[in-house]
């Protein structure tokens, strides 16, 4: 088991990273708000990660309190966000946020 | 992993909590407002508008006074370093509480909200909630405090642009705002935390001394500047990170779209203002070959882009609404010209010009919101005529475009002309930039004219004389805003030596 | 007093404000009695001024500030700038010579104006509250001897204008307003750079800091060197001067920017077209004479004769297109373009000669032209077209009209014993004697033929003859046995009623007085002048 | 101030006065005023009449000069040439003095003749207003000191000269032909006005005094081509105003004004004012200029005699002898006969008025007929007018006896001295042509006289179609004689005939019929000292000046001209001998000489011309031994060429009027359709653009704003695009942003 690789900084940073794009693709590409709103999430996990990951290497605990804000701005965010969608799907009648395009140009 | 704090050490920080408290009085002062209002609504059931919206006005008015008082404190950072209170924080709690008052006038004027909604409950709570969001963003000195008062903006921001809950647009306008804002956040605070994995600081001030004693790898400082630009450049609206902008200032009842193109716009730079003037390395050529990147040229490349997107495709809008729309897409960028220049007169002539743009802007929305009531449209077509019919709303309107123009004697001619002079007094490196503007202010003449000429120039299409008359206050407000506008064009001194007091940050002054 | 004579228009608008917009009347007496009021201060500001004071800027030994006369000096703005000392905009008011004709004149169009309004029926209120608006700022752009003033009086024109002529304009309103609006503004925005360029690179001697005040911008000493418009910094100083030139040159209108002009004069009404004619094209050579050539007098020198071949071709090309015109106004609007021709011709001369004849042209321009307009606003009200062959005959029918048309027609064409010729000689003179533009004024020499050609064409075609088979009026015999023309739809006076006569026979009687005794304005203009051409001749030369 | 400055000024003010009566108050004044004008302008006639007395006869002095003048526009201190003032002023001179008796004399008499003819006419007070004023400017120009006033009243005689041809406006004809006079003059005018600009920029000075004083002492700076330049533009304005070649086609047009107005304006006293310019100016004149000067006006001798011929139109005929006798003066000035050139212009003046009021009198009397191919047997009629009709026309003729024999005689013998000192084959050409057209005169006189008075009355003869002639014009005043009866004309139209016939004969300006350089005119005028050309020498002297370089420039060696030198010794003593003054300038000296050799033979060259012209009028029109339709249809190309005048109008009207019309036109096109929108076809494009469909591209059709305009749209419509309503391309187009700028550091940043 010695050669394994000690998993380091940059494994961390590297699934941050990943969990980044995956976020900016869901927002990008999902029909779905909801898998829309799941995107977002990502995009902010993958921030709380870097955070803990940093504050955990090189020290300071401003990174680990920075990630729980985070994470209760998340879960505020997702409440209203859904209520907006809710909103949308009693107007439009469907949550496909493509469809949503009255406003343009 | 962390060892506990020591009990001297907890009572150290309680020590100072306390003492520090006295300085977040005002803020204080608005939350406790913020509950009074929803004890309000819920006590006083039903729709009495009037009590709310007067309650608001008042609790705005009495903070006043509190920030007043803050005057005499000294400079300096509190709480640990989370948040400051110096005369550039000050100048912005005025700046907001003013407009949160504003909002809450043109709100009552505004008569959509009769039809559109059964209760204002929660409405003039989640305002004053803004203005807390604004003013915390204008005076946080730490990444967290920036990110959750920006988030506290932000999110009362989508509340209120979906007030109108039967409305397509008002919820369509909603989740937009909310995708793009929360995607744009979500960026910075990554960006944030590269800044931490860099410096392992979050306070302003270390940041930059850190990078200044360290130095940085340029290519992770690039990326964080950038993801960083991009949720303050989502909340001035300037492009490329405006897109959200057209769409929500249409969609949004009147009074937000307002609220959000003059307040939430400033708090954008206000936090623009002390996040890379304090916290990025800048200027000098210390930074110049390390940097990799000069982020005033970035900002720059903002401005321009700004300037000449929001002008010209401004001038293919039909919506009066969309219109101004754009047209605060463009005063972005003009405002991000005295940012550039990083220097006192720079700080001066932006804080002048935020100053005039609330008043103009405020002023052309309070019209354009009184000639819906009447009208009950926001096209351009159906302006034909109106100059005979409501004579005041129509010189007013037409003083605010003017002046959103720039020409004199209005207040917005000596914003671009405090702007310009600042571009100039470096020489001529920076009279491209100057060039730019003029033209695009130029440009900038054909759209805002097509108000009038509709207002004036062209008969209604059903021609009968009748006069629709506002009503007494509404022309009173009108005609103040409108005196002022030129007033201030005219003696602008007072206004400008208020702007010049507040350009320090963190009571250290700029050369 | 100037600030009265500025803002008398101004105050009256507010009374007016106050009216009901039902008493046409009342409004219509109270501009009168502000711009007869007006008259009055210039009269006396006539008689109060003392023309061996030369001003134009600080002479040597004299007081910094110039000799300048009823001059009104208040700190109106004083701001400290992080790093730039502080910024000091004064209300700095003054006349010398070459403001002073001005005033007069602009006192005299705009009480002219308010006369000529009286027939305006649609929205009287809003007309005249802009129409005092416009003359105040006006006034003012001619007084202001402080750039930012100057600036603030010259914007403030645009709006006024842009909805006189686009709500009380022709059919095409629309279209001639939005195009005066931008042509003017394009002009002057670039103008509000060079005037934060200047600021930044003059020192008031007196207190030391940047300033606005003109009269310290006007002498060469008072310039830091190395600042951006400094002497060291000759491109940008070349620059400067052409951006302003240009701003001006629009305003002037100098060819290629007149394009505005003819459209602007057609659609507006008379009245309009008599201020636009009388008094805003002479902005733009004031602006030349005030501004742009004493702040740079080493590129006005250089470029002497370029804006000289411009002054030929706008007289000659304008007496062209004039010749070409049906529209009468528009033939009107052309000759305006070929006679501010003279002023920019006798401005490239550069000597006294010359100088004295552009501002004297420029005078007499604004009462010419005023007349010519006025006159042809009385046949369009009476037979509503200005198709020149739509007429025929007319001084069988209208004698006293067709003397009139006569007295202003010749005086436009430059006879001799009426105004015109008086100056537009001075130019030849002066233009003939500097060496730069001599071969210019001998092409130039030609407009004078032209002019007569055109103008005497179309009296012919409207005066002369007999009517037209499709002419714009009836013949009718009276009862005395002689013929009569009739209008349609025209119930007053076929001949020119009193109104009118009051409007025209002042404008007379100043054309042919100037005309034989001209000393009463050249007396005035004469000092500043000189003193103007001695600060633009370069050190070298001098 | 001198006793007659003071009358002078009176003088000259009487008529502007009499204008400013007429033209305000003659509907209220009785008789529309008329006796106003003939009474102020008899006033006027008797002070001139009596500074004539006071200078010619009393003082008989050939250099009596006075003059007065005054500040009219003073320009202050300016800055490189000191104080400087524009000055107005008065001088009176013998030349002056005639010249003021000559025309108050004609004015007046034609302000009465007018009572008669233009009785009844409905603007009859405005006539006479504008006969004031007319006289008012005519004698500004013979009293002014300085090129500038000289100018202004120029053109105020354009101006009065342009009102009275247009006084019948609603005819057509006479609306064309002021606006073609004043025109013509205006082009001669420029010329004049370029000279004068000339002198002013060198001496900065108006005044003749000053400009000739400079001249003289050689301050003229730029080269003596400017010089000669300067005299042949000045001599433009002569051109205009005296109708020479090529600006002589407005003269017989401007027959359309009343008759009496021909014989003031277009005869007498305007059309000689060039020639008396010419005389004022006379010093300055290099002998380039004298040269192209006396050629001109040989050619327009020559040729207007030769159009004279042809016409049938009574008026025409003596139009163009007009012409005609000017490019005589012209010419005698050109020579350098300048006393003589004088001479004719006031001899000229008297006879050539008489001809015109005896033919106003002749139209009056056949009720506006004016073509005399249906006069004639008038001699029984009207023997008055025949007989002084006939006077004058033998002085114009220049047969002996009469004051016109005299003048023309002295021109001709100038000519032909000229020649001979100039001495190139080229220059007889200038004689030759004089006698030639004198001639041509005798003829075409002669044929007028045998026309009109002679043979049976053909009125009978005349198609009807064009008996409308005129009459549209006096339709008001015909009503007081419509029986068809031809009867002499009454006292106040017969009285001027007499005088001016009276004034005619030789013995008013000469003892010697043979022999005008007896009489007291051509001993008052003297050819003044010329201030260029060789004369610096001398003039150098009077003004102890040093030589000028420009004198020497003109004429390198005056060693050259040895034989000149020795000439003009003889030719001074002759002038002592023949009691002639002597001359300064070698050169007139030797042409005055010259001159007066050849008095004889010129005298016997001209007597036979005479004298043959009219016989040979006789034969042809009389006699008919020559038939001359037959004539005319043998050599028709020559007839036509003569009827149509040459064609100078057609080919006028075919170059400049047509080209600068059809300029015009072509400018106001470029004007509208380029400058006025650059790109136009851009803005049409603009226009029919899928996108374009709103209100503002209506104001995008305007030169360059419309470019920025049409750019800044464009990319408007094209950015506007990138909205499209999808928050999630929002986003995506945030990255591609961002990655953008990520890119672009990061190379920055690398390399």
């Amino acid at each position: 088991m010695q050669h394994l690789i000690p998993i380091g900084l940059n494994h961390y940073l590297t699934i941050s990273a990943f969990l980044l794009a995956f976020g900016l693709f869901a927002v990008m590409t999902r029909k779905n708000a909801i898998v829309v709103l799941m995107g977002v999430e990502l995009i902010l996990n993958a921030a709380n990660i870097n955070f803990l990951a940093f504050s955990k290497y090189n020290g300071g605990i401003g990174g680990v309190m920075f990630s729980l804000f985070v994470i209760v701005i998340a879960a505020a965010e997702a409440a209203i966000a859904l209520a907006i969608v809710i909103n949308i799907f009693k107007i439009f009648k469907s949550v496909d946020i493509s469809s949503v395009d009255t406003m343009k140009e | 992993m962390f060892e506990l704090p020591s009990g001297a050490e907890i009572q150290s920080i309680i020590a100072t909590l306390n003492a520090n408290i006295g300085f977040f009085i005002p803020e204080i002062y608005l939350s406790l407002l913020f509950m009074l209002l929803i004890v309000i609504d819920l006590v006083a059931k039903g729709r009495k508008n009037n009590l709310l919206s007067i309650s608001t006005l008042i609790g705005l008015a009495g903070s006043i006074f509190f920030i007043y008082q803050q005057h005499h404190l000294p400079a300096g950072e509190i709480f640990f370093g989370m948040y400051v209170l110096d005369e550039f924080a000050l100048f912005f709690k005025y700046f907001f509480v003013l407009a949160g008052m504003l909002a809450v006038v043109i709100t009552m004027a505004d008569e959509q909200f009769e039809s559109e909604v059964k209760s204002m409950g929660e409405y003039y709570a989640l305002i004053i909630a803004m203005v807390i969001g604004m003013i915390m963003m204008a005076s946080s000195a730490d990444l967290m405090m920036i990110f959750l008062s920006m988030e506290l903006v932000s999110f009362s921001a989508f509340i209120l642009t979906g007030y109108f809950k039967r409305n397509p647009r008002s919820s369509e306008a909603a989740l937009k705002y909310l995708v793009y804002g929360a995607v744009s956040s979500g960026l910075m605070v990554y960006g944030f935390s590269l800044i931490y994995g860099l410096t392992a600081q979050t306070n302003l001030i270390s940041i930059s001394s850190e990078f200044s004693i360290h130095g940085y790898d340029p290519l992770l400082m690039i990326l964080a500047t950038l993801l960083i630009l991009a949720g303050f450049g989502y909340k001035i609206g300037a492009v490329p990170f405006h897109f959200w902008a057209p769409d929500v200032y249409e969609g949004a009842p009147t009074p937000i779209t307002a609220y959000l193109s003059v307040a939430s716009k400033a708090a954008g730079f206000a936090l623009l203002m002390r996040f890379f003037y304090i916290a990025v390395p800048h200027g000098g050529p210390v930074y110049e070959d390390i940097l990799g990147i000069n982020w005033v040229s970035l900002l720059i490349l903002l401005s321009v882009a700004s300037m000449i997107y929001g002008n010209v495709v401004a001038l293919w809008q039909k919506n009066v609404k969309r219109l101004l729309a754009y047209s605060s897409i463009a005063h972005a960028g003009y405002i991000l010209l005295g940012i550039i220049v990083m220097d006192a007169f720079g700080t001066q002539a932006t804080l002048f010009y935020l100053l005039s743009y609330f008043l103009m802007n405020f002023g052309a929305f309070y019209v354009v919101i009184l000639i819906a009531n009447k009208t009950g449209s926001e096209n351009l077509e159906d302006y034909r005529g109106l100059g005979k019919q409501m004579p005041l709303a129509g010189a007013a309107l037409t003083v605010f475009l003017i002046s959103l123009v720039g020409l004199p004697p209005t207040i917005g001619f000596i914003g671009k002309l405090m702007i310009f002079s600042a571009l100039l007094a470096k020489g001529s490196i920076y009279l491209w930039l100057a060039l730019i503007g003029i033209m695009t202010s130029v440009i900038s003449l054909y759209y805002y004219m097509l108000i009038p000429l509709n207002m004036y120039l062209r008969e209604s299409p059903g021609s009968e004389e009748k006069s629709m008359n506002p009503g007494l206050i509404a022309n009173i407000i009108m005609a103040v805003m409108m005196f002022l506008t030129i007033y201030f064009g005219l003696f602008f001194q007072p206004l400008s030596d208020f702007a010049k007091y507040s350009s320090p940050m963190f009571g250290l002054k700029l050369n | 007093m100037l600030s009265l004579i500025v803002f008398l228009p101004i105050l009256a608008g507010l009374v007016i404000l106050a009216v009901p917009s039902s008493q046409k009347q009342i409004i219509r007496i109270v501009s009168l009695l502000a711009a007869l009021a007006q008259g009055v201060l210039a009269v006396l500001i006539w008689r109060a001024y003392d023309p061996s004071l030369p001003g134009i800027t600080a002479s040597p030994g004299g007081s910094p500030l110039g000799s300048f006369q009823f001059v009104e000096k208040l700190p109106w703005i004083s701001l400290k700038l992080g790093g730039f000392g502080s910024l000091n905009i004064e209300y700095f008011l003054g006349v010398d010579g070459i403001s002073v004709t001005m005033v007069i004149l602009t006192a005299l169009i705009s009480a002219i104006g308010v006369l000529s309004s009286w027939t305006i029926q649609k929205q009287v209120k809003g007309y005249f509250i802009l129409y005092n608006l416009l003359a105040s700022a006006m006034m003012g752009c001619f007084v202001a001897l402080d750039f930012f003033l100057f600036y603030v009086f010259w914007e403030l024109m645009l709006l006024p204008m842009y909805f006189l002529i686009g709500i009380w304009g022709g059919p095409n309103r629309e279209y001639a307003a939005i195009k005066f609006f931008l042509y003017t503004l394009f002009g002057s925005v670039f103008m509000l750079l060079v005037m934060i360029g200047l600021y930044f690179s003059v020192i008031d001697p007196v207190t030391g800091n940047h300033t606005f005040s003109l009269v310290a911008m006007a002498n060469q000493a008072n310039y830091i060197k190395s600042a951006i418009l400094g002497p060291d910094n000759v491109m940008w100083r070349f620059i400067a001067f052409a951006v302003l030139f240009v701003g001006f040159a629009i305003k002037v209108p100098m060819f290629p920017f007149h394009t505005w002009l003819p459209d602007a004069h057609v659609e507006a009404p008379t009245p309009i077209s008599v201020i636009l004619a009388g008094v805003l094209l002479k902005l733009g050579t004031y602006g030349m004479m005030r501004i742009n050539f004493p702040l740079f007098p080493e590129v006005f020198h250089a470029s002497m004769y370029v804006i000289g071949i411009f002054g030929a071709i706008n007289i000659i090309y304008g007496a062209f297109c004039a010749l070409a015109q049906q529209d009468l106004k528009k033939m009107v609007a052309y000759s305006s373009i070929s006679h501010m021709g003279y002023v920019l011709l006798g401005l490239a001369a550069g000597n006294s000669e010359g100088m004295v004849g552009a501002l004297y042209q420029m005078f007499n321009h604004g009462t010419i032209t005023a007349m010519l307009f006025l006159l042809v606003g009385v046949i369009y009200d009476r037979a509503h077209t200005r198709q020149i062959d739509k007429f025929g005959g007319l001084s069988s029918y209208m004698p006293v009209y067709a003397a009139i048309v006569t007295v202003a027609w010749f005086a436009s064409l430059g006879l001799p014993g009426l105004s015109g010729f008086i100056s537009e000689a001075f130019v030849f003179v002066g233009a003939f004697s500097s060496v730069t533009t001599r071969y210019i004024a001998m092409v130039s020499v030609l407009g004078i033929v032209f002019g007569a050609a055109y103008l005497l064409w179309s009296l012919q075609r409207m005066f002369l003859g007999k009517r037209k088979p499709d002419a714009a009026y009836d013949l009718e015999v009276g009862a005395d046995g002689h013929e009569h023309i009739h209008f349609h739809d025209w119930k007053g006076k076929i001949d020119l009623d009193a109104r009118e006569l009051t409007m025209l026979v002042p404008l007379v009687v100043i054309t042919i007085f100037l005309g034989i005794y001209p000393m009463p304005i050249l007396g005035m203009i004469t000092t500043s002048v000189n003193r103007l051409v001695e600060v633009l001749t370069p050190l070298a030369i001098r | 101030m001198h006793s007659l400055i003071q009358l002078s000024i009176v003088v000259l003010l009487l008529p502007l006065l009499s204008f400013v009566i007429l033209i305000f108050f003659n509907r209220r004044l009785p008789r529309r005023g008329d006796f106003v004008g003939v009474g102020i302008l008899g006033t006027a006639f008797a002070i001139s009449a009596y500074i004539f007395w006071t200078v010619i006869v009393q003082t008989y002095d050939p250099a009596f000069r006075v003059a007065w003048d005054f500040t009219w526009i003073d320009l202050g201190k300016v800055p490189g040439i000191g104080h400087l003032q524009i000055k107005m002023g008065i001088v009176i001179d013998n030349l002056t003095a005639i010249m003021l008796a000559m025309v108050t004399l004609i004015s007046l008499l034609v302000h009465l003749y007018s009572t008669g003819y233009m009785a009844g006419d409905k603007n009859y007070g405005r006539y006479f207003a504008f006969l004031g004023i007319f006289t008012f400017s005519m004698l500004g120009i013979v009293l002014s000191d300085n090129l500038f006033s000289i100018y202004i009243f120029w053109e105020l005689v354009g101006l009065s000269s342009y009102l009275l041809i247009g006084f019948f406006f609603e005819k057509d004809s006479a609306a064309d032909a002021q606006k073609k006079a004043f025109l013509a003059n205006r082009v001669g005018d420029i010329g004049m006005w370029l000279g004068i600009l000339i002198l002013y920029s060198q001496f900065h000075t108006f005044s003749f005094e000053q400009i000739y004083a400079n001249l003289a002492a050689g301050k003229f700076a730029m080269s003596n081509a400017w010089l000669t330049a300067a005299g042949l533009l000045l001599f433009m304005g002569c051109v205009g105003k005296s109708a020479q070649f090529p600006l002589h086609i407005w003269l017989p047009d401007a027959m359309e004004g009343p008759t009496p107005v021909s014989a003031l304006i277009h005869a007498a006293t305007m059309v000689a004012a060039g020639v008396y310019f010419v005389a004022r100016i006379f010093v300055l004149l290099t002998p380039d200029a004298l040269h192209v000067i006396a050629f001109i006006g040989a050619f327009t001798a020559f040729m207007a005699a030769t159009i004279a011929i042809t016409q049938n139109d009574i008026k025409r005929v003596l139009a163009y002898s007009t012409v005609s006798q000017l490019g005589y003066m012209v010419l005698g000035l050109g020579v350098g006969a300048y006393s003589a050139a004088l001479f004719h212009l006031v001899t000229h003046a008297f006879f050539k008025a008489c001809l015109f009021l005896g033919s106003g009198a002749i139209i009056h009397a056949m009720h506006h007929e004016q073509d005399m191919r249906w006069m004639g047997g008038l001699r029984r009629h009207m023997p008055w007018t025949f007989a002084t009709f006939t006077l004058a026309t033998l002085a114009l003729a220049g047969l002996p006896l009469t004051s016109g024999f005299m003048s023309k005689d002295a021109i001709l013998a100038g000519a032909i001295g000229f020649a001979n000192v100039e001495g190139g084959g080229i220059y007889y050409l200038i004689p030759v042509l004089g006698f030639f057209s004198a001639m041509l005169t005798a003829f075409y006189m002669g044929r007028q006289i045998w026309l009109v008075f002679f043979g049976e009355s053909r009125t009978h003869l005349k198609p009807a179609d064009n008996h409308h002639h005129g009459l549209d014009a006096h339709s008001a005043h015909d009503d007081h004689h419509d029986d068809h009866e031809v009867h002499e004309v009454s006292w106040n139209m017969r009285a001027p005939l007499v005088i001016l016939a009276v004034l005619s004969v030789f013995i008013v300006y000469s003892p010697n019929p043979l022999d005008g350089a007896e009489g007291w005119f051509m001993k008052m005028i003297k050819t003044p000292a010329t201030v260029v050309g060789p004369a610096n020498h001398n003039c150098t002297a009077l003004h102890a000046e040093t030589p000028s370089p420009l004198m020497a420039e003109a004429f390198p060696a005056v060693e050259t001209h040895g034989a000149t030198d020795a000439h003009a010794v003889t030719g001074g003593e002759h002038a002592a001998a023949t009691g002639e003054h002597a001359f300064a300038d070698p050169r007139q000296a030797e042409i005055a000489h010259a001159a007066h050799a050849a008095h004889f033979p010129a005298i016997y060259i001209s007597s036979i011309m005479v004298v043959f012209g009219i016989s040979l009028a006789g034969i042809v029109f009389v006699f008919r031994i020559i038939d001359p339709d037959k004539t005319a249809e043998a050599i028709r190309p020559l007839y036509l060429f003569s009827l149509n005048k040459w064609y100078w109008d057609e080919i006028y009207q075919s170059t400049f009027i047509k080209g600068s019309v059809l300029l015009s036109k072509i400018l106001s096109w470029f004007d509208t359709n380029v400058i006025d929108g650059i790109v136009n076809g851009v803005a049409v494009l603009v226009r029919n653009l899928a996108f374009a469909n709103n209100s503002f591209d209506k104001y995008v059709v305007d030169g360059l704003v419309n470019f920025t305009a049409f750019s800044v749209n464009t990319t408007g419509a094209v950015l506007r695009k990138l909205q499209t309503g999808k928050v999630q391309t929002y986003v995506a187009l945030l990255l591609v942003v961002l990655f953008g700028y990520f890119v672009f550091y990061f190379t920055r940043l690398i390399y």
